[in-house]
């Protein structure tokens, strides 16, 4: 009885919620201020180094948000591995003996190997880029690990760890290199604009699969723990 | 000098979450130490470099505001940074000796670590909504991931709560600056706060304040909204509990301060800031109350920093519609109450470690004879105690003190009974842990004794906040005007 | 900075270094211990004597720096500030004799002597502060330094009182920095000044400043055991004899006292503050403590319980004469605070000598104890006169100067107070010298101790002959130059030239 | 008027989604609905001209969370304690107050 | 009102959902969900309502790509802790403690 109160409570709290925030966005909408970013933002593509402005927004002018976006996911990948069981790939429960997904792997996981890789060379001036090409190599990796196959640099060791971290220490480099040149840092060399921003792009590409995929196996659980501070044991 | 400060700054924490992530405890530890070097000499240079040349903005990657992100740097700012490199090397430098080396799971430890530092960086630092957000996110993850590290199934329930909390928190600011975004069309604060002065306040994005500062209110943990604070920071590792305590709370509400100093005045109200500042209040009482309650030790402390944080959110009704007088004591109050609490609490945590590490129990009533034969940790705590009860010399009173003349020069003498009222119910809860560590306990000594290295940390830290009482003038003059608004971009 | 900015620094820093110094030696190192505190108080007494010398001849002491905005930490010597200096330097010496003779062999030293000199560091501190708030800052100081002294012995009994005595010292603590923060919001910084500033106060102001006046004797009478804020002081009698007589007879009481005689004469202003009709109130409210504290004396059976409530009587003298606003009144009552000093630390001293040597604490038990112990008997017996108020004895001189001061402004009914007063304090007091001296003893003690030929240890036995010695020597020599009565007449002097 | 609607259905069966995700008795379901949710949104999308967003919800926000998703509903959802969640999870229920 | 508003004032209704989600139910793995789609309705209000004003616009669209990708790490970490406690407690919501009946985060 109690808690359908409750519900009924938080449920008009809910509406009321929404109704207030639809309401804000009406006057919003309704009254706006002039925003003068789109046209900085054409004014400026060209100096970007690429051609598509999502692009060049992710990776040149608000590259530090994307930088701390990768540091984020690099700690998600990092709580994950730091739970997880060391001899956890080979476990026999996992592999899935479903024919239609042994069909779906022969035909599906070269497939997406290759759309990852137009993903991330279409990012310069199409949509598509670094995440998605990411998520989608993730994707690979989860179907071949249901398959069965090995894949034995998931193991929490040296390679995972340097893996998980390649993408977000090569943006890093990028990001302090022009800083020995007396610029600001994150500020890309003019002429190397480009190139730079593909690189960054490609290992981020794989990182971003790495974390995924990491955290991905990493759910069989360590039963290992410490005890609470102060518990006599 | 400044480039390369501000690149060392931004730099070092994140490169050492990186090499820290390759190497074991072990190592990991003395690349901490040689990191910590690093971090706080920047950070010392930075402030040395503002303290005399004044704040700047410094635009990332070359792109200035709005279509780039840039970075507010003055002397409150740089005070913070400051802050943070002195509590998390303490932190740091006691986890490398308290934290178990031999379970392999603690590898993880230090780049968590150095990601909720540049986290820190980011936050104090940062001058634009968005980026504020990521910031944001990039801190409670890793805390999240530090409260859960190796931990049973009580710390992992309390981690997930806190993990919840966090994210909804996170939505919620989110959407306010989605709201913002749609309104003003720009992300940068001074932006926003350029179009504020030249128009009208229009009607829409007072929910968008609302809702950020709501979101960051429960990150900060503000009553009614504490209730995941208590398990996860009393059943975190002392340093970690450290940490949390001292700096990450602090930085939501560093955002929701700044956010509303910056967008109060047009977008909020009169009565929205007396409602958070009777929220506060209640969170003093309230907290206070259920400290006085707790029989573990970190509970007590944990509970200490829900009462702590209410005085935090005395800010608002005291800079709402008053005097411009007024409104600066209200912030060097409020900014003296974060620095010494984060110093004292940080203490209070460590010590408080170092006794459950010396008696074998985190019950407060084990602590029976603890004043005899371990009075340096003890010490330590007391001393961190002075300061959180607001006591002189400490820096806690003299924050009081000026929230006390600022409420009684604003005429809402109500918050100064607040503070005293909080001020007897801190030393209830506090005398409490004394009172047992001054019971006879007829044995001899058979505390384990912690090493010194562990023992002097706090103690740094204690006297540190009980020191900043005597140099308040000069902290507050090199922050010269706090959340002063200089140079739209 | 000049020697004249260095001297009060140098007063504060000597008990708190020493205080330092004693935390950082380990608890078995007793010799070097005790040389840090016994140098450390000799030194303090000369420096301070030294400030001494240097206020009669007019040398200004005084050092400041700004602490918060708008409000600055200002430690500054003058007449009245070195009277409650000298009393503390010239105490905490001949205590902390006494505390090494009767803390041996007990354990803890190592806390009880370090937070003893933080307690005489603060107590210094509040003696030389400049203004209110630097006096607070010490006033809380000394509450916190205070607490691990009253429940040194760790007993529930001594829980108990801490609890007390926190609840009492910190209530009254948060009511003082309400009263003072809300003075500083309505005036401003105010440094102590002899003549107060208060005298033309804007009249718009004046119920604030009736109002704030009450909040800060409220806070600093909890201090002063101020009736009815006096519950602690009899329930701290648990802490071990040094501290009862060093802190909770002259220091943490005293420092309520000096607190109202400072807002009175040098904030408010006497002026002032009789013209906003707060004296007379105050006034009757001391001289009620006085009688009230000295009939419940009557009734106690525990020796240092009386002399607790004995404290709580004579404390009010010292606001008794102050508050009749006369200059007369003033030099009996700052005289007071000196004499009382005096007086009753050499009455704990006694009462710890007999619970240390033989075991006494109830006064049923003391019969004939003046044969087995003549020395503190006879420090005991000129202590009890002088609080009686027998000529030649301090406590005469005391009486004498009130009364006629309080002729002077034409207070009469407080003849009959000092007259009452002085009845029941023979009430309380002449039974105990009774039963000392002319009843015959027991043949055992409940506890007793023996130093072969001395009646008791010799570090404690001469402490309480020294200051009995002193009892009689300022009550005879009330006229000489350097006697507590001519530096109180000075201080006065001071106060009412401006 | 034919985009209004498309827009106007597929708002409407955002909506519908959502709440069946959240709502539904069994938990596999639901995340299964959360998934159909996902693409949706990647329809969304490409309606409101992001077309890099609708690549990255139909691979992160449908099909990553989705796998991760399943992958724990189907260890958590089985095994032990299934008494102890009948009482504590409101699956039973099942009511859809929204 | 352009269908941009639309899709906004939609992103206003999941939020409304989304919130009750995470209040109201208990099981872990459903917060998560109610979280996503408080979060995908966050998502729809930041594009939806500028594009309302200016057409198209790529700083919201990288924005939201960023929350997105911040969103599935978040929701990743969440999925590992609590299999994990799922794993030591054999709870799949946080009310196993006494004293804390309700289910919500707060």
């Amino acid at each position: 009885m109690i808690r359908a109160v409750r519900t009924c409570f938080i449920a008009l709290a809910c509406i009321a919620f929404s109704a207030v925030l639809a309401a804000s966005i009406w006057a919003i909408a309704g009254d706006p201020g002039q925003g003068t970013l789109p046209q900085l933002l054409s004014e400026n593509m060209s100096r970007s180094g690429v051609e598509h402005p999502v692009t060049a927004v992710l990776l040149n002018f608000r590259s530090y948000d994307t930088l701390l976006e990768i540091g984020v996911l690099v700690i998600a990948g990092i709580a994950g591995i730091s739970m997880s069981k060391t001899t956890s790939l080979e476990d026999p429960e996992l592999r899935t003996s479903d024919p239609l997904l042994y069909a779906l792997q022969r035909w599906f996981i070269p497939l997406m190997l290759v759309l990852a890789g137009y993903l991330l060379w279409a990012g310069a001036d199409r949509p598509g880029g670094a995440f998605q090409a990411g998520a989608v190599l993730a994707a690979t990796g989860v179907l071949m690990r249901l398959g069965g196959i090995p894949m034995d640099f998931l193991r929490p060791g040296l390679l995972l760890r340097l893996g998980l971290v390649l993408g977000f220490s090569v943006f890093l480099l990028a990001a302090v290199v022009s800083v020995i040149g007396g610029d600001a840092f994150l500020a890309y060399p003019p002429d190397m604009t480009k190139p730079l921003i593909l690189v960054i792009e490609s290992v981020l590409t794989l990182s971003i699969a790495m974390v995924l995929l990491a955290l991905f196996v990493s759910a069989p659980v360590n039963d290992a723990e410490d005890p609470e501070e102060g518990d006599p044991s | 000098m400044t480039l390369w400060l501000m690149a060392g700054l931004l730099f070092t924490p994140l490169a050492w979450a990186v090499l820290t992530l390759l190497t074991d405890f072990v190592w990991g530890r003395r690349v901490t130490w040689v990191g910590i070097l690093v971090q706080v000499l920047v950070s010392l240079g930075l402030w040395l470099t503002v303290a005399q040349h004044g704040g700047f903005y410094y635009d990332l990657g070359g792109w200035g505001a709005p279509l780039g992100i840039e970075l507010r740097v003055d002397g409150l700012a740089v005070t913070f940074v400051l802050l943070t490199a002195a509590v998390a090397s303490a932190c740091g430098l006691h986890a490398g000796v308290y934290i178990d080396q031999h379970k392999p799971w603690h590898r993880y430890f230090w780049p968590l670590f150095w990601f909720l530092w540049s986290g820190l960086n980011a936050v104090w630092l940062g001058g634009d909504l968005f980026n504020l957000y990521v910031g944001l996110e990039l801190i409670s993850l890793s805390a999240v991931g530090l409260v859960a590290l190796g931990g049973n199934a009580n710390a992992l329930r309390a981690s997930i709560r806190y993990l919840l909390a966090a994210l909804l928190g996170s939505l919620a600011y989110l959407l306010g600056v989605a709201l913002i975004y749609g309104q003003f069309g720009t992300l940068s604060i001074a932006g926003v706060v350029a179009w504020l002065d030249n128009h009208s306040a229009p009607a829409g994005p007072g929910l968008a304040l609302a809702l950020m500062i709501t979101g960051l209110a429960l990150k900060t943990a503000l009553f009614p909204l504490h209730r995941w604070l208590p398990p996860a920071h009393g059943i975190a590792k002392s340093p970690v509990s450290a940490l949390l305590s001292a700096l990450v709370v602090k930085a939501s509400f560093y955002i929701a301060a700044r956010l509303w100093l910056a967008f109060g005045e047009s977008l909020g109200s009169l009565a929205a800031a007396q409602m958070v500042g009777l929220l506060g209040g209640a969170a003093v009482v309230w907290g206070s109350w259920l400290a006085c309650k707790q029989a573990q030790l970190k509970q007590v402390v944990a509970y200490s920093s829900v009462a702590q944080i209410g005085y935090l959110f005395l800010l608002f009704p005291l800079t709402y519609s008053v005097s411009e007088s007024v409104s600066l004591q209200a912030q060097q109050g409020i900014t003296l109450q974060v620095i010494s609490h984060a110093l004292a609490k940080a203490a209070m945590f460590l010590a408080a470690g170092n006794l459950i590490l010396s008696v074998g129990s985190s019950r407060i009533d084990a602590l029976a004879g603890v004043s005899r034969f371990l009075p340096f940790s003890l010490f330590s705590f007391g001393l961190a105690g002075v300061s959180l009860m607001s006591l002189p010399p400490s820096g806690g009173f003299a924050a009081k003190w000026l929230l006390l003349q600022a409420s009684l020069g604003s005429g809402q003498w109500w918050w100064a009974l607040v503070l005293l009222a909080g001020g007897l119910l801190s030393a209830a809860y506090l005398f409490r842990i004394y009172r047992a560590s001054f019971a006879e306990n007829p044995e001899t000594d058979q505390f384990f004794h912690p090493s010194k290295s562990l023992e002097i940390i706090p103690m740094v830290l204690a006297v540190m906040a009980l020191g900043l009482g005597f140099v308040s003038e000069q902290v507050l003059s090199v922050m010269a005007l706090p959340f002063a608004e200089e140079g739209a971009p | 900075m000049t020697l004249e900015e260095w001297m009060p620094v140098f007063a504060l820093m000597i008990s708190l270094v020493a205080s330092v110094g004693i935390f950082a030696l380990p608890e078995t190192g007793y010799v070097r211990r005790t040389s840090v505190n016994l140098g450390a108080a000799v030194l303090k007494l000369v420096v301070v004597i030294v400030m001494v010398w240097g206020v009669f001849h007019g040398v200004n002491y005084g050092v400041s720096f700004t602490m918060l905005p708008g409000v600055t930490f200002v430690l500054r010597a003058d007449a009245l500030s070195m009277m409650f200096a000298g009393l503390s330097a010239v105490l905490w010496l001949l205590t902390t004799i006494y505390a090494v003779g009767y803390l041996e062999d007990s354990p803890n030293r190592r806390r009880f002597f370090g937070f003893f000199s933080l307690c005489v560091a603060s107590t210094m501190g509040i003696a030389l502060a400049g203004n209110l708030f630097t006096f607070f800052l010490f006033y809380e100081i000394l509450t916190l330094s205070t607490y691990p002294l009253v429940v040194h012995r760790g007993t529930e009994k001594a829980l108990r009182a801490g609890r007390t005595y926190l609840i009492y010292t910190l209530t009254g603590g948060a009511v003082l920095l309400l009263a003072i923060a809300w003075l500083h919001s309505l005036v401003g910084d105010l440094s102590f000044r002899d003549g107060g500033h208060l005298v033309d106060a804007d009249p718009d102001i004046h119920r604030s400043l009736i109002l704030i006046f009450i909040l800060l004797v409220a806070g600093l009478g909890v201090k002063a055991a101020l009736f009815p804020l006096h519950g602690w002081l009899p329930q701290a009698m648990v802490a071990p004899a040094p501290v009862s007589a060093l802190l909770h007879a002259v220091a943490v009481v005293k420092a309520g006292a000096f607190g109202i005689v400072r807002v009175v004469y040098d904030v408010y202003g006497v002026e002032a503050s009789s013209d906003l009709g707060l004296l007379a109130p105050l006034s009757w409210l001391a001289a009620f403590t006085i009688l009230y504290a000295s009939t419940r004396a009557i009734w106690q059976v525990d020796l240092k319980r009386r002399l607790a409530f004995s404290t709580i009587s004579q404390v009010s003298y010292i606001i008794l004469g102050i508050a009749l606003a006369g200059p007369l009144a003033a030099v009996g009552g700052l005289v007071h605070l000196l004499h009382q000093g005096i007086m009753k630390i050499t009455l704990f001293f006694c009462a710890g000598n007999y619970a240390e040597t033989l075991g006494i604490h109830r006064i049923d038990e003391m019969d004939g104890a003046g044969q087995r112990m003549p020395g503190t008997s006879l420090a005991f017996t000129i202590g009890a006169f002088g609080m009686i108020g027998a000529p030649p004895l301090a406590g005469f001189i005391t009486k004498w100067v009130m009364g006629s001061g309080a002729l002077a402004v034409n207070m009469d009914w407080v003849i009959l107070v000092l007259v009452g007063s002085s009845l029941l304090n023979a009430v309380y007091f002449l039974p105990i010298i009774h039963r000392l001296w002319f009843r015959k003893g027991k043949e055992t003690w409940p506890e007793e101790r023996t130093w072969g030929r001395l009646e008791t240890s010799p570090w404690l036995l001469w402490p309480p002959l020294l200051t009995a010695m002193m009892v009689v020597v300022s009550g005879v020599f009330a006229s000489s130059q350097f006697s507590p009565l001519a530096w109180a007449e000075l201080i006065v002097l001071r106060e009412i030239s401006e | 008027m034919t985009d209004w609607l498309l827009d106007g259905l597929l708002v409407l069966a955002l909506l519908a989604t959502a709440a069946a995700a959240l709502f539904s008795r069994d938990l596999f379901r639901a995340v299964v609905v959360f998934i159909a949710f996902g693409l949706l949104m990647a329809v969304a999308w490409v309606r409101l001209q992001a077309p890099d967003i609708a690549l990255a919800e139909a691979a992160i926000g449908a099909g990553l969370t989705g796998v991760l998703l399943l992958d724990a509903v189907s260890h958590l959802g089985n095994k032990r304690q299934k008494a102890l969640r009948k009482t504590r999870d409101p699956d039973e229920r099942g009511s859809d107050p929204s | 009102m352009t269908s941009y508003l639309l899709y906004a004032l939609a992103g206003a209704a999941l939020c409304g959902i989304g919130l009750f989600g995470l209040l109201r139910l208990s099981h872990l793995l459903r917060k998560l969900l109610a979280f996503n789609i408080m979060g995908s309705g966050v998502f729809l209000i930041m594009v939806g309502l500028p594009q309302h004003q200016s057409g198209p616009d790529p700083v919201p669209q990288a924005l939201v790509l960023t929350g997105i990708v911040v969103a599935i790490a978040a929701t990743a970490l969440a999925v590992v802790l609590i299999r994990r406690y799922y794993h030591q407690s054999g709870m799949t919501s946080l009310e196993g403690e006494a004293g804390s009946r309700e289910g919500g985060p707060l």
